[in-house]
């Protein structure tokens, strides 16, 4: 079966993210002033095979530990695994 | 002999629109063919009869351009030009515009421009060794212009700095006439031995040809007809026509596509650019005097569901076709595998000089090559050359401001301000031979294996171009020759991109035709060929219409690269001078656009024999290791161009030009002292030099008979014209570096 | 002394680290990543480039690659090696050295000279220089903002594992002279073993006064120069 | 209130995504030998003051059409738009 799995990866809040500071900052100056912090992360979705949803969300576990996320820095969960009818969504 | 039956009824309007055609070249083309063409062949023609590919427009006048002489290899009409720059080495190199792409999305756009532009050069088998940009945004205080500056740079840093090619140079303008069109040019540099350079041209029927690199999407497909038509509001629907380059799998394809240069097994590479693989897949085969066959069914897609149409005219990027023969391409898709690459064998060359297409079995295209690559019918002048509103002489001589304040305003506008704040975020290191960085006249790479350097820059007024499109465009190359010969270096060729407006209106036709006859008049006094170019037409909205611009890509080469002449001053109490004339108007000039608006009536003059002295003095003198410094005066004139040096060096200076403003000679009426510091005559140089070498520099510009004045010295922490302007360096510096930064 | 520099697809500072190499009058040869061969290296180098493109994360991918098995290998036994820009991220990536490269804090890549203070000579890469020397080298690069949790950092100064800190050039960390925002102006550091260097800035691009500096050259001689000595060591010991 | 909003920007599904094959091929070569796909795309935490969750999903909304996608290459989604108790989770 093929499976779709959303994964959401974070600097860790201690460190630094200058890159959600810009964003934040480019909110503010478009008006919208009601903007109070802004983190800029990543969102893998990652299509595979796997037998069932538990097989499928282990072996993304693996990959979040592998090599998706460096966890030094980051912080990720798995934000949904869903199984697909057939063919590919993303390719 | 074709195996496809006559098309069914002719199309429609909206049918032709589709694929950018009149109805005239529709009925050309079914003339030629003896019959109507299908759909698929229909949208093929569109592409490679589109200005973009064709040329319909300016192939006739590009005629104009000299391209021969001694040390040329390659002039145009491959993917890029290559000259002979001794030891053995070839210099291949050519400029390409990506403005429509980058207007639309501007990192996008400009990245792949510069994917665009490598490609050119390592498919001749030449390792890349240096880009540089050239672009034009509107009014740089507008966010939309800012954001597309922003992008655009980060673009070509993007690319450039992934694959680890250095961008040393570059221009950059501002100005109304951009504001709804934005030039973005690249060009590339790069170098091979010369028995090594390879050619795009395939021969021996039953060759096999090799798709090499990225899969196939749905990309832009009808860039090449997009780049030749006029923006209009439905351009929005056309976005998914931007692509998404890749510089990684590029770094990959570049490099195993060196390996092979050379190789015998090789029997030509061609890049995929315009129209995909139509484009490529016909020039390869017109080249050779053969004909091609490609089935879509083996090209490996990136998407579900795409049409052989679609197959024949992504624009996807990082794509390369390899021909060889048919028992070496196991071997040959190895090399590719080392590298992770994927490669198929699409097609084969035949003997027949037709393009015929499958889809697996049936052929959907079968077109004489001849009538599809060299069919259009060549456009002609819309109407009778213009008359053109004699100008009366402007001679506008004062600043409204007081001097210390004009320079300063001068050295913060974004056009002459600092750069750094756009090479400081490009690598212009990589490779280990960047002798001359970015931030003075031209930049200078060294030569891998040789003791020799290369001279380089981009180089194009447009406001003299459009007010003398020919003068101005002779001024491009006088320029762009300047600025490599204050290196030490001697011009060899250029490469040149013209980006105009549409070329169906008469005004646009003519300034076109005489840009063209303005390179080829310094092109011939100066003894520097055209090996390479790009044109870029319908830059234009149906609001606004870009300035003609000219941009020169020129490069020179220096014997010996330890020699090279800097910029910037060099030590304290050294003498410095202006090799040349005199300047006084300040029309045209950016001190008039920034005091008084837009108001030029006047390019300055250019005397094309006195240019060619002047920079016959400044070579030799740099040669005879007279010269301490060398810049050539440009936009600022005078005033600016003593302020770089002394902000570039650290060094202050302090100079006469009382004589100046009152020349003794009564040689003309006397000069506000705006008009010499500040106008931006022609044919100048701004040198520094020991004073023992004064003397010799006075002979040597007698011999030329070049005007040579001096001025007074270099030192101090000042830029002082005595009487005249008297500002800290710090401050000078402080407004320069300010020129890009964002208003807060 | 051989060098072994490796050359991952994305790799760009590979021709230039041999040509640094070279001139010192040492011998390069290049490690191609699908390889576990070291050839017989002296010192790996890890040189600057955008391995498979950096996207994810710079080095994440490279890491895994056949070559850096051998590299640990290598390291373990109390072999040099040294990673400069992209490669001081792979080893980050590998954890061969703590921490890790972030975005610039400007958020834009970076290409311009800067200056080194050397922290400390107890490591081969610097056993030729003094403590307090200032080397002008060059940076290039997107990702080189260091960070660390502050036990790490604390642990890195006390045991002397800052090689190098961006200074200004008269030798002062004043934090504006840092072109990336690292935390405690680190540009260079070494693992427990000193034998694992990682640094940001490009010292092959400044082994030429015609390129414009030739501090890097430094570095090249010393790392080449304590082989030499733990060579001459190791023969007369055996 | 305290919303915090979580958008998902995503290339659009036709244009190319290099970081998504190569982190795909990443993957493959780890011995995750079942990915079919990736797709690498932004996953932004908006911190903001809002009156009730319409005003804060319309304000992150109009924050996307403005700034937070690039509307010629990505799409967009927000996925979750929740009150905070008071103070801020992302800063
Ligand atoms: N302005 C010009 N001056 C000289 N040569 C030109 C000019 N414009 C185009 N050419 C030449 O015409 C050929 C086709 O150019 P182009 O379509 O840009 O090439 P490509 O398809 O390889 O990108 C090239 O050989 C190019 O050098
Ligand atoms: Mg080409």
């Amino acid at each position: 079966m093929i499976f779709i799995a959303d994964v959401v990866v974070h600097l860790k809040p201690v460190v630094n993210d200058p890159q959600g500071l810009v964003v934040r900052d480019g909110l503010r100056r478009l008006g919208f002033a009601d903007v109070h912090g802004v983190r800029v992360g990543k969102h893998i979705q990652v299509e595979l095979d796997a037998g069932d949803e538990q097989g499928a969300r282990a072996a993304v576990e693996s990959m979040c530990d592998r090599l998706l996320r460096n966890p030094v820095i980051e912080d990720y969960r798995i934000d949904a695994v869903r199984a697909v009818a057939e063919a590919a969504a993303a390719s | 002999m074709s195996v496809i039956s006559a098309g069914a009824a002719p199309p429609t309007d909206a049918a032709l629109a589709e694929v950018a055609l009149s109805r005239a070249e529709y009925e050309a083309a079914a003339r030629l063919l003896g019959r109507e063409p299908n759909h698929v062949e229909l949208g093929i023609l569109g592409a490679l009869w589109s200005e973009h590919c064709s040329y319909k427009t300016s192939k006739p006048l590009l005629r104009a351009l000299p391209t021969t002489g001694a040390a040329v290899l390659q002039g145009p009409g491959e993917n890029a030009g290559a000259v002979d720059v001794g030891d053995g080495f070839a210099c291949v190199f050519k400029i390409e515009s990506h403005n429509h792409p980058s207007a639309i999305e501007p990192y996008q756009g400009a990245a792949t421009g510069v994917g665009g532009i490598l490609r050119d050069i390592f498919t001749m088998g030449a390792r890349p060794v240096a880009l540089l940009d050239s672009l034009r945004f509107g009014p740089l205080e507008e966010p939309r212009q800012r954001h597309l500056f922003e992008g655009v740079v980060a673009g070509i840093g993007g690319y450039g700095n992934c694959i680890g090619v250095p961008t040393v140079g570059g221009e950059l303008y501002f100005d109304e006439s951009y504001r709804e069109n934005c030039i973005v040019n690249a060009m590339c540099v790069g170098v091979v031995p010369s028995e090594r350079l390879t050619r795009a041209s395939a021969r021996g029927p039953g060759n096999a040809v090799l798709l090499v690199g990225a899969d196939t999407g749905r990309d832009g497909i009808h860039g090449a007809s997009f780049a030749s038509v006029q923006f209009d509001d439905s351009s929005e629907e056309r976005r998914p026509a931007v692509q998404v380059g890749n510089p990684f799998l590029e770094k990959c394809l570049m490099e195993a596509c060196l390996e092979l240069a050379g190789d015998p097994r090789i029997v030509a590479m061609q890049d995929l650019g315009a129209a995909g693989l139509c484009g490529s897949a016909a020039e390869l085969a017109h080249r050779g005097g053969v004909g091609v066959e490609i089935d879509v069914a083996r090209v490996a897609r990136r998407e579900q569901g795409m049409t052989p149409y679609e197959v024949m005219l992504s624009e996807s990027q990082e794509r390369m076709l390899v021909v060889v023969r048919p028992q070496d391409v196991d071997a040959v898709q190895q090399v590719f595998e080392r590298w992770d690459l994927h490669s198929d064998v699409v097609g084969r060359v035949v003997a027949e000089q037709r393009f015929v297409v499958r889809d697996g079995g049936a052929a959907v295209c079968d077109l004489p090559l001849d009538v599809l690559v060299d069919g259009v019918p060549q456009r002609t002048a819309p109407g009778p050359r213009p008359e053109r509103a004699m100008t009366l002489e402007h001679r506008m001589w004062a600043s409204p401001w007081p001097m210390e304040e004009t320079l300063l305003r001068l050295l913060r506008s974004p056009n002459l301000g600092s750069r750094r704040a756009v090479f400081r975020t490009y690598d212009h290191q990589v490779g280990d031979a960047t002798v001359v960085r970015p931030g003075g006249d031209a930049a200078v790479v060294r030569i891998p294996g040789s003791v020799r350097g290369l001279a380089m820059c981009t180089d194009g007024n447009a406001r003299y171009t459009s007010l003398a499109p020919r003068r101005g465009a002779a001024i491009a190359v006088c320029e762009a020759a300047r600025n490599v010969v204050a290196t030490g270096a001697r011009p060899v060729a250029l490469t040149n991109c013209l980006n105009f407006g549409n070329p169906e209106v008469n005004d646009v036709y003519w300034d076109l035709h005489d840009a063209i006859a303005g390179i080829a008049d310094a092109c011939t006094a100066l003894g520097v060929p055209v090996v390479s170019g790009n044109v870029s037409l319908y830059n234009e909205s149906e609001r606004s219409r870009i300035a003609p611009t000219v941009v020169i890509g020129m490069v020179g080469v220096i014997d010996d690269v330890a020699r090279h002449c800097a910029a910037a001053f060099a030590s304290e109490g050294d003498e410095i001078a202006v090799a040349g004339p005199l300047a006084g108007r300040l029309d045209a000039s950016e001190l008039q656009r920034l005091g008084f608006g837009v108001n030029a009536k006047v390019a300055p003059d250019l005397d094309l024999d006195l240019e060619r002295r002047v920079q016959s003095f400044v070579g030799e003198a740099i040669a005879a290791g007279l010269l301490h410094s060398a810049h050539d005066l440009a936009e600022g004139g005078l005033g600016v161009a003593a302020a770089e040096c002394a902000i570039w060096s650290g060094l202050g200076l302090r100079a006469e030009i009382a004589e100046l403003t009152h020349p003794p000679d009564g040689e003309r009426a006397p000069f506000e002292a705006a008009g010499i510091l500040f106008g931006e005559g022609q044919s100048r140089f701004l040198i520094s030099y020991a004073r023992e070498a004064l003397v010799q520099l006075q002979d040597l510009a007698a011999r030329h008979s070049v005007p040579l004045r001096a001025l007074g010295t270099v030192g101090g922490s000042r830029i002082t014209f005595s009487g005249v302007l008297d500002v800290s360096l710090e401050a000078a510096r402080d407004a320069y570096e300010e020129a890009l930064q964002p208003s807060a | 002394m051989r060098f072994g520099i490796a050359v991952f697809p994305g790799t760009w500072s590979d021709r230039d680290c041999a040509h640094a190499v070279e001139l010192s009058g040492n011998e390069a040869v290049m490690l191609w990543h699908k390889d576990r061969d070291l050839r017989g290296a002296d010192c790996v180098m890890l040189p600057g480039g955008f391995s498979y493109g950096d996207y994810l994360r710079a080095g994440a991918v490279a890491r895994f690659a056949p070559l850096m098995e051998a590299v640990v290998e290598f390291t373990e036994g109390g072999g040099l090696a040294w990673g400069i820009c992209n490669g001081f991220q792979v080893l980050c990536e590998a954890h061969l050295l703590p921490g890790a490269l972030t975005r610039n804090a400007s958020l834009q890549f970076r290409c311009e000279p800067s200056w080194l203070r050397v922290e400390t000579d107890s490591c081969a890469f610097t056993a030729s220089c003094r403590v307090g020397d200032v080397l002008q080298i060059p940076v290039s690069h997107g990702e080189g903002r260091y960070v660390a949790d502050e036990a790490t950092l604390d642990e890195l100064e006390r045991d002397e594992r800052v090689v190098f800190r961006y200074v200004t050039p008269a030798g002062l960390a004043v934090g504006a002279a840092t072109p990336n925002g690292s935390m405690r102006d680190i540009a260079g550091i070494v693992n427990p073993a000193h034998n694992v260097l990682g640094m940001m800035p490009h010292p092959e691009r400044a082994c030429e006064p015609l390129l414009g500096s030739a501090d890097g050259m430094r570095l090249i001689t010393s790392v080449a120069r304590s082989l030499r000595r733990d060579g001459a060591l190791a023969a007369s010991t055996r």
